[in-house]
């Protein structure tokens, strides 16, 4: 599963772009937050307040609940603030 | 008629982009435009805007669809610029053109409301006088603008 | 801020028009603009477009001045064509700056739609068929689009 | 007083412009149209239908109740048609 982050995100986990596989009890979008917080300091840190946190599933907004796959791209990043 | 999306660092040109709407056309009879520009507030040195690569295009092809099912237009076109962009310059454009006027000029408002809360941007001010650099926070009153597109009509302006 | 009002045969520039509401200058965060122009519709060959003279251009710098007073505006410009007219050609270009888009946006549709119903102008209709011309008349949808601004806020819409 | 036609209204009338000097009983714009409206065949038809036409009076848009002066510059047209 590829998992890409960011803006502060990005910044906050150090890295913009993982390969990760994570256990298959993780099944949705909150699951695969809560399994990558305890992947490092960084990654804590970018997921501690879960409600400034955005995700899109294969290109696609998602919300928590977002059942997920294993070939799946999965993004995280703060509200957008473009235009 | 095919929505035109781009995304790019390079400046774009209001007048050409424009031009190209009506070219060797009798049947557009209203042309709206909105340009979006880097203030200089709060001593502001530059703005670094990043998107996420491949969903930004998807995302603003689909409010696009959605403006061009809303309402009848003739033309469309939305860039966004990306990359380190300083004050005075423009950042984003959207152009609807129609046979008529309210059709222009309301599916452009749709599109930059939609832009400022459903596009993959995100801004990151630079300042000049020590202050480093801090990224930009997603306003309420975005959310708002771009909910009353929700309430007026059919569909949902998020893709 | 003074607004830039024209009546003039001559085409213009939108892009030149827009650079000059924002040159020199990084306050400006949003230029919104409307671009009116003659459609073919029936087999129309062109437009003749008169005007008062005098009266035109007072009544333009009023409206203009009033949006001015309405929304907080960095720069106005509106150019209004007169004589004749082809398909495909411009007729009219409003445009607003401002520091945020609802000020910039808002006050470009409150023009033009005061300009279809406040402003001495008369289109009149040619045809390349043999069916000679006749004059254009006033749209009922044109006074409920200008009476919509005078309900919303402070003020008359017509000068 | 100086008295300005445009579009249909000036093509009935068959001038663009004419100096008039209407009797002191005519005191206001509905008063000079009835006035007007008796110069010529063309005056008559221009003002046939007093419902379809406007008025301005030193350039400001003018009810048909405004008082005129000898010095006005009144202009008839039909509904504008701009933009």
């Amino acid at each position: 599963m590829q998992v890409l982050y960011f803006a502060w995100v990005r910044q906050k986990v150090g890295v913009s772009a993982e390969e990760v596989s994570p256990p298959p009890e993780v099944a949705d979008v909150a699951g695969l937050v809560r399994w990558l917080s305890g992947r490092s300091p960084g990654h804590a840190a970018a997921f501690a307040n879960a409600g400034s946190i955005r995700a899109a599933v294969n290109q696609d907004f998602a919300a928590p609940d977002h059942r997920l796959s294993p070939g799946d791209e999965v993004a995280f990043f703060p509200p957008v603030t473009g235009g | 008629m095919t929505p035109r999306v781009r995304v790019q660092e390079a400046p774009f040109d209001l007048g050409a982009e424009s031009a190209e709407l009506t070219a060797g056309r009798a049947d557009v009879g209203a042309v709206a435009s909105f340009v979006g520009l880097c203030r200089a507030d709060d001593g502001l040195a530059a703005l670094a805007l990043e998107h996420y690569p491949g969903m930004t295009e998807r995302a603003i092809a689909g409010i696009a669809a959605e403006a061009c099912a809303r309402w009848p237009l003739s033309g469309c076109t939305v860039v966004h610029r990306v990359g380190r962009i300083l004050p005075g310059e423009p950042i984003v454009l959207v152009l609807t053109a129609s046979a008529h006027r309210a059709a222009a000029l309301e599916s452009c408002a749709f599109l930059i409301d939609w832009l400022k809360t459903g596009a993959p941007f995100w801004k990151r001010e630079e300042f000049a006088d020590g202050r480093g650099e801090r990224w930009v926070e997603a306003k309420a009153e975005d959310d708002a603008a771009a909910a009353r597109w929700a309430r007026a009509g059919a569909g949902s302006a998020a893709a």
